[in-house]
């Protein structure tokens, strides 16, 4: 349908997300702020995230968003989480402007679940 | 992909009944003239736009002179409350009004705030209802205007327009009230009301849009938006538009004719319809539980984010808020005003039926509501703690 | 009995084009929606009047965000001089218009009056022309607003849009102009004229009534005439009536599509027409005798009775003085301005063609005009001496 | 066509006047008043009015009431005139109630007529 505020990528993140869930006892990161509430949690092998698991509760941009991080950093390397930039997952999901301030909570859980993950690695 | 849809926002407008536009489509090509015109084809079209007068002026009950031929219901309520307030500024600068009135109300009076007015604005009960006592206690000798709305759009609240008129009459307030969704809808009898202004719009009862009326009854004047020579008793100017006045009129013979029919067809789906709403956890009706318009069903639900909402139940079209304001995703100050929180009022989903909606389409919607629900739950990481 | 009529009244209103009949019969089938609502289907309306205004836009080369969608030129002439002269009275509370204008500005302007401002009433040539001079020499420092229409709507006058205009950027003034005979009959381009407000309506160019626009230059700012909600960036509420937008902006595309070969057609039937009046005693041409717009020859004839001349004129359809005011029959105040007596005004006969207009029409609108003529005389007692 | 401004008998009347002419060296009388202007002549016999003819400048109802009075008068006695009356002619054409004075302007002039023929009749 014509102007939908929500590109393809946001449709099918948000309409077929797979990474819903969590990993029982891996390291995990949670989030509240601007009505929105993430939680991250990791499957760590070695230094590679073997799986990335969700939960959301937001607007379908930030389910979104969150479902497209897991996309791209499931299976790579501990260190690749440096990478993550929100102006990119913004582009990539046409976030309207002002919706930024929710891209952050995605960002601040991202944060806090590299620390999770440093210290499940140190604990090792 | 349209096929696909689920159309239940009836309330934020209606497809044209397919008598109303094939009687246009006849006036397009046979009398589109313009009934200001001194000639016989102009005489044809003025005729045209008496017969729709007659045609609405039979649903009201009233006399067919006494309606102005406007855009929609956006301008009659304009109309209609700058247009009493101004005329009648000797008689008292006080009006009084409901916090639960649509917007084209609500920016009326606060621009009349802004020009020296002073308005109450009175909350609703939990239903929705004015209570009387609140409304006689807000009363005062200075009290000019009073303007509240028939049928509630976000909620489907009906108001006692009849005891609020008999109180206005008794004090010489001039009663205005926008019948935006009551007209065709429910039986309305102008002789029998004491009602002074009454708005109303054709696309919300099968009709066409940009058509609208205002009911003025005698002896009210008011004070036109609009200037432009002596039509329509120098109340509203242009050319007036007669396929649409036309459609107007003809949806009106027609919603009089189906309105017993109209009514029980909604309130049995009405009644599927929360049936089969019923069993999930944590939903709430936002409005009357009973005596409500039929049409309407707005429900709200604990813990769903209601934009995701929205989404995850394409393709079912309903409403979040009201139609009008659905562009901005604020709380609706409807649903705050009969107490709901800014996270309750934001997982409102208005369903609004109409005579074309069918038991099978409450049966997807019902099931595609369970579906979101149960869906956005499973995402979610749970209540905050 | 409608067959028989001779419509020669298009400057009071057109028939719909049928491509825009037809496009609007499938928006009203497939995409009746309300482009406010927040799903699939009010979307697709959306994208309906966003289209319009794509096509509205070309039409005027400029931007499709300027244009403000209303219900006729009657409402956008009403938003542009009222809103504009109430945003910008710190500007100054000095307004200049013509005698000659439609009764949608002239009473506007008169309601001004009312409310404070000082008005300059500036009288035409004989041909209906603003004379320059006479215009820079009405110019004061608090002069804050002007408006002056394209084509005159009886005489068929074209004013000088740009020099007015350009007078106006000059000294910081606000120029509407009322473009509701000239929108989709001449070339308009409002990238290069320095016109700030410019009104139209869809009627008089083959598409449907109820639907007009205003053009608001960027940085332009008026005050609404009604209020509701936040649509048309607060200047203009209600539900979009999204059929007669999307048959604006296809009358538009047609109209553009058509322009030289409609000015060519009506050029041709315009001589003929003169041609064949031109033998009758006593005939005078009311307005531009070169260079008016083509569709509008406005006549007038010594010591016939307008009345009787309209009824003997039968079954021709064409108008005595403005269309808008014709149910009255004083003398129309725009022949009075170009100087024509009480006596001459009311014998005026507005011929008004169209695209549908034949030569075979014009040659049956000569002779009934030469035969009413004829007879009125034989029964006259001759003139008064 | 519906709602004219002109009933049938003022249709049938301004359409096809058939007393439009003048009496030449009959008693005539001429009156002009609110910019209507008649004249009315008269062929009379004895005191029969065996002809009325009229010229008249005006809207379509002043021209119809005078040949609605020519048809009416024409072929009676000359004392049957004293029974003209503007009530019956303005309801015959409905004519609105705004042109009433028009209508006078008949009265006056057929009341001239009347002093028109009298004169005829006693110079006879
Ligand atoms: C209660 C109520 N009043 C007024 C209106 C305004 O009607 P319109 O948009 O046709 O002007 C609406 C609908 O939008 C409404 O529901
Ligand atoms: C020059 C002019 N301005 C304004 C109008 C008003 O247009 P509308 O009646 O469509 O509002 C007309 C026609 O009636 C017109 O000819």
């Amino acid at each position: 349908m014509s102007d939908s505020p929500y590109n393809p990528v946001v449709h099918d993140c948000f309409t077929n997300p797979i990474h819903v869930g969590d990993v029982i006892g891996g390291p995990t990161a949670y989030f509240e702020d601007q009505g929105m509430r993430i939680r991250l949690s990791a499957g760590i092998i070695d230094s590679s995230i073997v799986e990335l698991r969700f939960r959301a509760w937001g607007c379908p941009h930030i389910i979104a968003a969150v479902e497209l991080f897991c996309r791209q950093f499931e299976g790579r390397n501990v260190q690749d989480l440096e990478q993550f930039e929100t102006g990119p997952i913004m582009q990539d999901l046409a976030v309207p402007i002002e919706k930024t301030g929710r891209i952050l909570v995605l960002e601040d859980t991202i944060r806090s679940l590299k620390a999770a993950i440093n210290d499940h690695l140190t604990i090792k | 992909m349209i096929l696909d849809l689920i159309y239940l926002d009836y309330a934020a407008t209606t497809p044209l009944h397919p008598s109303v536009a094939e009687y246009m489509r006849k006036v397009q090509s046979e009398a589109y003239f313009n009934p200001a015109s001194n000639h016989a084809a102009g005489r044809l079209s003025l005729a045209v736009v008496h017969h729709a007068a007659i045609e609405l002026a039979q649903l009201f009950n009233v006399n067919p002179e006494r309606f102005i031929w406007t855009s929609g219901a956006t301008e009659s309520n304009n109309l209609a409350i700058l247009g009493a307030a101004k005329q009648r500024e000797h008689r008292g600068k006080h009006l009084i009004t409901m916090r639960t009135e649509h917007k084209a109300v609500v920016d009326a009076f606060l621009f009349l705030e802004k020009q020296g007015f002073e308005v109450t604005w009175l909350a609703p009960n939990l239903d929705g209802q004015l209570p009387l006592d609140l409304f006689e206690a807000a009363l005062r000798d200075d009290t000019q205007l009073v303007s509240i709305m028939h049928i509630n759009n976000e909620i489907g609240t009906i108001q006692d327009i009849e005891k609020i008129g008999s109180i206005c009459r008794k004090r010489d307030i001039t009663f205005h009230v926008d019948g935006a969704q009551a007209t065709g809808k429910i039986a309305v009898d102008l002789a029998a009301l004491p009602v002074d202004l009454y708005s109303m719009t054709a696309h919300k009862f099968y009709g066409p849009k940009g058509a609208g009326s205002l009911y003025v009854a005698e002896d009210v004047l008011i004070e036109p938006l609009m200037f432009g020579g002596n039509q329509q008793h120098r109340m509203r100017p242009g050319t007036l538009a007669v396929d649409l006045i036309a459609g107007l009129g003809k949806a009106a013979s027609v919603a009089q004719r189906k309105m017993t029919d109209d009514l029980k067809h909604l309130s049995s789906l009405k009644k599927q319809l929360m049936q089969g709403l019923q069993g999930i956890d944590g939903l709430h009706i936002n409005g009357p539980s009973k005596d409500g318009y039929p049409g309407i069903l707005n429900v709200g639900v604990e813990d769903i984010e209601g934009e995701s909402l929205l989404k995850a139940l394409e393709p079912l079209c309903v409403a979040t808020g009201s139609a009008c304001n659905s562009q901005s995703l604020e709380p609706s100050y409807v649903l705050r005003a009969i107490g709901r929180s800014d996270i309750e009022a934001q997982s409102a989903i208005r369903f609004s039926l109409g005579r074309m909606t069918t038991s099978d389409e409450i049966d997807k919607a019902v099931s595609l509501y369970c579906r979101a629900v149960k869906r956005l739950r499973s995402i979610s990481p749970g209540p905050i703690l």
